[in-house]
């Protein structure tokens, strides 16, 4: 019994823990690496996962339906970046308390125009795995988890790969490091950030796939996972994307170690115990370099 | 002569496996002027910052005025009477050029009337017409000089002037020069990091010159201006600029 | 409401200045006088409906106030104003079962509550860069939510229905009472916000929201001042939140964490200005108006997308809200 | 200022004159004047599916002025959006009593938002129809409310104590319950544990967890290992969806013969229609179903005119759970107002007292609290059902009722691992 409780902890831990981090991995990167606190990444999730539901409900296998979105949503992120960098860039720093502010009025409208076009129903997509498990000796994996978490590490990956390997990747991590740095070499950092926030934009959709095959979303689904995505994304270190995977499922563990344990009641304090805790004690979080 | 007010005791300071400065040991005595020379990245900034408290010294001691302060935060160390100016003027912008003397002001008890002793430091170094004037709004030049008074203000007895000439012109650059010489001699101790040679020349008593977060010279200006090892490192790249 | 005096508070030209004992005496007299109002107000409407919505516009206003004595003096951001608001209601609320305690106890009970809260938020993350205080507040709210739930003598999710004491006499009934109590908390939030902006504190707050760095090198203790502004943001919104259950006879989670009080006290003093202390009375008592006008005209919906979209506004082209504009426009015709 | 424009826009739109003092209006003739019912709405915020309710209330009143009105009088709703905030409550309830002037009120949604209002018709003796405010009275204790919903009376014990006699019957001893940290599931909750024990029943295994939880594995195989023989589950929406996949994935274990009880969500279409086939099996409350017992002309008539304007409105398409009652709560004020020819709260109250009254959902009659003096919550099991189309629902079969035996409509498939078709 206890055993089984166990085992299956940790396997719903980490399954979790690797859709949390897919979930924050647009906000690794415009937070992380851009430093722009999006705090409306979330509501892009649960615009993606509208996205998502929409061409589900014509017949379209989730999945695919993000691969498609993701040139939109890019698009879309670019568009944005404009409006910010427009905004605050040219005005010289970005005064942290107004790109907070304007963050959220975005995420208010986004939600609200959620709300309006399709109303309070909560939305869900169909698809054949959803209600089934794999069964591996003790543990056993529902694939409404398991489809999502599969999703992360592949996402992961491919930035990463993106990041070390491509002229634009290498670009953008410079960006990150030291923005003059860059335009001394003659490439426009602005070209470079915008591209980077479009990017991250675009995961939102593959994010919202995931948060829909796990269960129905709602327009306000998003703010729920603020907090946990930033808890990501703090714990793994800034910009620190193997941190991301490692640090969600952290996360997901403990929430499932103190549901199974302790009292599920408590589950929702747990990823922001632990941002506290990381801001208190180690702000640079677990992968970062000390700044 | 005097102990020294300022003394740094085998300071180091090390980012993550990156050494920036150190380990260095320097002293400055009561009204002396101290240039500090050296390339970009020798370690200037970081010394700086670990005499005024914004890093805490990875080894070694800073003591000022008698008293172990490696750990004291700014604030305290400014109340001490050690002032410093930015390389890039940081005027407290939303408020008037009077205004950003008094913030200093706030925070030093023995002084009777703030505002007539920020008037006071405004007409040494000039802007006293400026008094009600957003800080925001300055020329290059009043920046500078606003930079200075607000580290005037509370009657230091150590100023660092942080590349305070960095950017004017030869008019101008005499200009705050007499503001600090006027200074020093009033009894305040003044190091000065400057990248202006000339300027650095004129002014200091003493200078000493770091390289790759070391020490490698110390004495009389002439001296340092004819040091083989300075001219290699220091202005050998000045002259290649 | 106290918008008398003039609204170039923030930084004068000395010599424009009147002196500065004068306009806090008719500050004073002013602040007299609105709590002099709002007894004789009691006294001679007889309409309850007047104070039911008067206390949640005064409300709004102190709500406001202590917000942005944190996020527009300090310039910390603050999402969870609800969680200081929620410990403060519930404080309330715990008193008054407990103890039957009388409103005047709970009102310091909860600026403790709050001041504490706040100097506990500020110690862990105000060392870090703000943008990381912003978040916690969020995380906080979440973690003040999951607390309440997990109290059975709080009533968890069901909430808690409680008979506030008798009110004095001469108030004339429970609603006048509650909302005397709650124009006594804006006063003083008022106060307090004016009196940080005109003395040392508040030029040192502005001092570091210029440049923290060569504040603290000019001898300014900025972590402190930063605590202290959490300290006194905190207390003031956990007031602000005591006489919810005196108001309502009834308080539940899902009201005091939720997400419009929070809202609105981020734009409010976006909205009016959030440099000068009229700055988020005119922004509460704009908004609160205008979304009173707007649930009857319009859908609930575009209400909120209307906040939304206002914040968007406010941001991009007035960043210092009603009283920046206003000082642009009298600049820009000097 | 914006009350009195919206006076005048009111009356410009009933009677189509422009210019009038609002003054004029209110103190007018009174016989002519419109009857005034006031009520607030959660239009916006976490409850703001359940302003469906509104459209029962509105067709209520398009049909009372159809049919010439109340005592001559036409009806006119007066509502505000509370924003499913408790902080509004007061001041809104103040404003449609003391400026509106309304005649007579209804009840916010649920207990949580009716529980401000409590105090205030208690002292001002007002009349009040209570929506779905589960034993919303019991505290207060006012004789001039009731509930439009058939919770019955001693509400927070009994009002799904017919899962527990569907249970009895089938055989079941151990009890497990599980609820959502919310109020009504709370509540829901401590009422069939008290329940359970009247009827013989133990409990065996209790979990509450956090709204929005997202995954129940680890709660489910902690269930499982009780082996309990009927689970009550007391969930919101969200988590009754998550719940109910849950059940498909880690499932539940051999001993478990009864599941469902107290869930909210498969009451709306949208849930219904997401989950599908998986609800199969399930026992759960609803308030109205489409089952021959109780399927009249009237109810079908509303049904299909709610659904004619829900539907491009995106409200719950079904529409069986809230809006009917909410024209019930019209038709306990027409008949009251009717009967004593007033809209006098103490007469209309010891008139409900003393006299039954013919609804959309049946005969209601009314206790010294106001709840109804049975209790009519339904127990139904989902049978059936078949993908994911929303329009099966319609059908009668479908939602098979168990309790109160006096609507059952068909047997209890069991054991419920076969109910579900695995």
């Amino acid at each position: 019994m206890f055993l089984d409780q166990f085992v299956n902890a940790i396997g719903t831990g980490v399954m979790l823990g690797s859709i949390y981090a897919a979930l924050a991995l647009g906000l690794a990167v415009t937070f992380g690496l851009l430093h722009i606190p999006n705090i409306a990444h979330p509501a892009f999730v649960v615009a993606g996962a509208y996205v998502v539901a929409v061409g589900n409900s014509c017949g379209f296998d989730p999945l695919l339906v993000a691969l498609v979105a993701l040139v939109p949503f890019y698009v879309a992120g670019l568009g944005f970046y404009e409006f910010y960098a427009r905004l605050f860039e040219r005005r010289g720093a970005a005064d942290t308390m107004n790109a907070l502010t304007l963050f959220f009025g975005v995420s208010l409208v986004v939600e609200t125009a959620l709300l309006i076009k399709f109303g309070t129903n909560q939305q869900s997509v169909s698809v054949a795995y959803v209600g089934q498990s794999l069964t591996i000796g003790l543990l056993s994996l529902p694939y409404r988890l398991l489809v999502p978490a599969l999703l992360a590490p592949v996402m992961i990956l491919l930035l990463w790969l993106y990041l070390r390997f491509t002229h634009a990747g290498i670009a953008i991590r410079a960006v990150a490091h030291d923005e003059r740095a860059l335009s001394v070499s003659g490439i426009d950092p602005r070209w470079i950030k915008r591209h980077a926030f479009g990017i991250a934009a675009a995961t939102a959709v593959v994010a919202g796939a995931a948060l829909i095959i796990i269960g129905p979303v709602d327009p306000f689904g998003g703010r729920l996972m603020i907090g946990r995505t930033f808890a990501v994304v703090v714990l793994a270190g800034m910009g620190s994307l193997p941190g991301t995977i490692a640090a969600g499922i952290l996360i997901g563990v403990s929430e499932s170690m103190v549901s199974a344990f302790a009292s599920p009641s408590w589950a929702p304090a747990v990823a922001f115990s632990i941002l506290l805790a990381t801001l208190a004690l180690r702000p640079e979080g677990l992968f970062g370099a000390h700044r | 002569m005097s102990d020294p007010i300022l003394l740094v005791e085998n300071v180091e300071k090390s980012f993550g496996a990156l050494r920036a400065l150190g380990p260095i040991s320097v002293s400055l005595k009561a009204g002396e002027r101290l240039g500090v020379i050296g390339p970009n990245g020798s370690g200037k900034t970081t010394l700086i910052n670990c005499l005024t408290g914004t890093l805490t010294p990875s080894a070694g001691e800073v003591w000022f005025l008698g008293r172990k302060v490696t750990d004291l935060a700014p604030h305290r160390r400014a109340r001490m009477g050690l002032a410093r100016s930015f390389q890039i003027p940081k005027p407290f912008t939303g408020m008037s050029v009077l205004e950003n003397l008094l913030v200093p002001l706030d925070h030093l008890h023995d002084v009777a009337d703030p505002r007539a002793r920020a008037m006071e430091v405004l007409a040494s170094v000039g802007l006293a017409g400026r008094a009600g004037h957003e800080a925001g709004g300055l020329t290059q030049l009043e920046l500078r000089k606003l930079e200075l008074a607000r580290a005037l203000a509370g009657r230091p007895k150590v100023l660092i002037a942080d590349e305070a000439m960095a950017g004017l012109s030869d008019r101008e650059i005499d200009d705050v020069l007499a503001i600090l010489e006027r200074l020093n001699e009033s009894g305040v101790a003044v190091i000065m990091i400057e990248h202006i040679m000339h300027a650095v020349m004129r002014f200091s008593h003493r200078i000493i010159c770091l390289e790759t977060g070391r020490l490698i010279a110390d004495g009389l200006p002439d001296a340092i201006a004819n040091d083989p090892l300075v001219q290699k490192v220091y202005f050998g790249e000045q002259a290649r600029h | 409401m106290t918008a008398k005096t003039s609204l170039m508070t923030a930084a004068p030209p000395p010599a424009a200045a009147r002196a500065p004992e004068a306009r806090t005496l008719v500050f004073c007299a002013c602040a007299l006088a609105v709590l002099a109002l709002g007894a004789v107000l009691t006294q001679t409407i007889a309409n309850p409906y007047v104070f039911f919505a008067a206390f949640i516009i005064v409300q709004q206003v102190a709500l406001a106030t202590g917000w942005n004595v944190l996020g527009g003096y300090a310039g910390y951001i603050n999402f969870g104003a609800t969680a200081f608001y929620g410990a403060g209601a519930y404080t309330g609320a715990f008193l008054l079962k407990a103890y039957g305690a009388s409103i005047f106890l709970c009102l310091p009970a909860a600026a403790l509550v709050g001041g504490g809260l706040g100097l506990l938020m500020g110690y862990m993350t105000l060392r870090v860069q703000g943008v990381y205080f912003a978040i916690a507040t969020i995380a906080l709210v979440v973690m003040m939510h999951t607390l309440v739930l997990n109290i059975d003598y709080l009533g968890g999710a069901s909430g808690l229905a409680l008979m506030p004491p008798e009110p004095p006499a001469w108030t004339g009934g429970q609603v006048q009472f509650v909302f005397l109590v709650m124009l006594g908390i804006a006063v003083l939030a008022v106060a307090c916000a004016r009196w940080i902006e005109i003395s040392w504190v508040g030029r040192g707050f502005r001092a570091l929201r210029a440049s923290e760095e060569a504040a603290e090198c000019a001898g300014v203790p900025t972590f402190r001042l930063k605590l202290s502004a959490c300290a006194i943001s905190g207390a003031i919104l956990a007031m602000t939140g005591a006489p919810l259950v005196f108001y309502a006879s009834f308080i539940e989670p899902e009201t005091v964490f939720g997400l419009a009080l929070a809202l609105n006290a981020i734009a409010m003093p976006l909205i009016g200005g959030k440099k000068s202390w009229p700055g988020p009375i005119i922004g509460a008592v704009l908004l609160g108006s205008v979304q009173q006008a707007a649930t009857i005209t319009i859908s609930s919906e575009l209400n909120i997308l209307l906040v939304g979209v206002v914040l968007i506004g406010f941001v991009a082209a007035a960043p210092d809200g009603i009283l920046g504009l206003v000082d642009t426009l009298r600049k820009g015709r000097q | 200022m914006t009350i009195s424009r919206r006076r005048l826009g009111k009356l410009a739109a009933a009677t189509g004159l422009a210019l009038a003092a609002p003054a004029v209006w209110t103190t007018g003739r009174a016989q002519n004047r419109p009857i005034r019912i006031g009520a607030s709405f959660s239009m916006t915020g976490p409850l703001s599916s359940t302003k469906a309710g509104l459209v029962g209330l509105q067709l209520w009143r398009d049909d009372v002025n159809a049919a010439g009105g109340l005592l001559g009088r036409q009806v006119e709703l007066v509502t505000y959006d509370d924003q499913s905030t408790v902080a509004q409550i007061p001041s809104i309830y103040s404003k449609l009593v003391d400026i509106d002037k309304v005649d007579i009120l209804v009840s916010p949604y649920g207990a949580v938002l009716s529980a401000p209002v409590m105090p205030f018709i208690k002292q001002r003796g007002r009349f009040m129809a209570g929506m779905f405010a589960l034993a919303g009275n019991d505290g207060v204790k006012s004789d001039r409310y009731f509930h439009s919903a058939p919770w019955g009376p001693d509400a927070k014990v009994n009002w799904a104590r017919g899962f527990f006699e569907v249970g009895k019957a089938a055989g079941c001893k151990r009890i497990a319950v599980l609820n959502a940290d919310v109020e009504f599931a709370k509540v829901s909750a401590a009422g069939g544990k008290t329940a359970a024990k009247e009827l013989g029943q133990e409990v065996v295994f209790e979990q509450s967890y956090p709204p929005n939880t997202s995954d129940f594995s680890a709660i489910l195989r902690n269930l499982r290992g009780a082996t309990p023989d009927a689970v009550f589950v007391c969930s919101y929406p969200p988590d009754s969806s998550a719940l109910i996949r849950g059940l498909s994935e880690v499932g539940i274990g051999d001993s478990v013969k009864l599941f469902g009880g107290a869930m909210v969500g498969p009451q709306y279409a949208a849930t219904l229609q997401a989950l599908g086939s998986s609800l199969n099996g399930i026992v759960n409350f609803n308030l109205f179903v489409p089952e021959p017992t109780m399927v009249t002309p009237a109810v079908t008539s509303f049904l299909d005119r709610y659904t004619a304007i829900a539907v491009p409105e995106k409200l719950d398409a079904l529409g069986y759970y809230i809006p009917p009652f909410y024209y019930v709560a019209g038709q306990l004020i027409a008949a009251a107002v009717t009967a004593t020819g007033s809209t006098e709260s103490a007469a209309m109250a010891t008139w409900l007292h003393a006299n039954p009254v013919k609804t959309l959902v049946g005969t209601a009659t009314f206790n010294e609290l106001g709840d109804w003096t049975e209790r009519r919550v339904l127990m139904t099991q989902f049978q059936g059902i078949k993908g994911n189309d929303i329009e099966q629902f319609r059908q009668a079969g479908r939602q098979v009722i168990l309790d109160p035996p006096a609507l059952k409509s068909g047997e209890l498939a069991q054991p419920f691992l076969k109910a579900r078709g695995a």
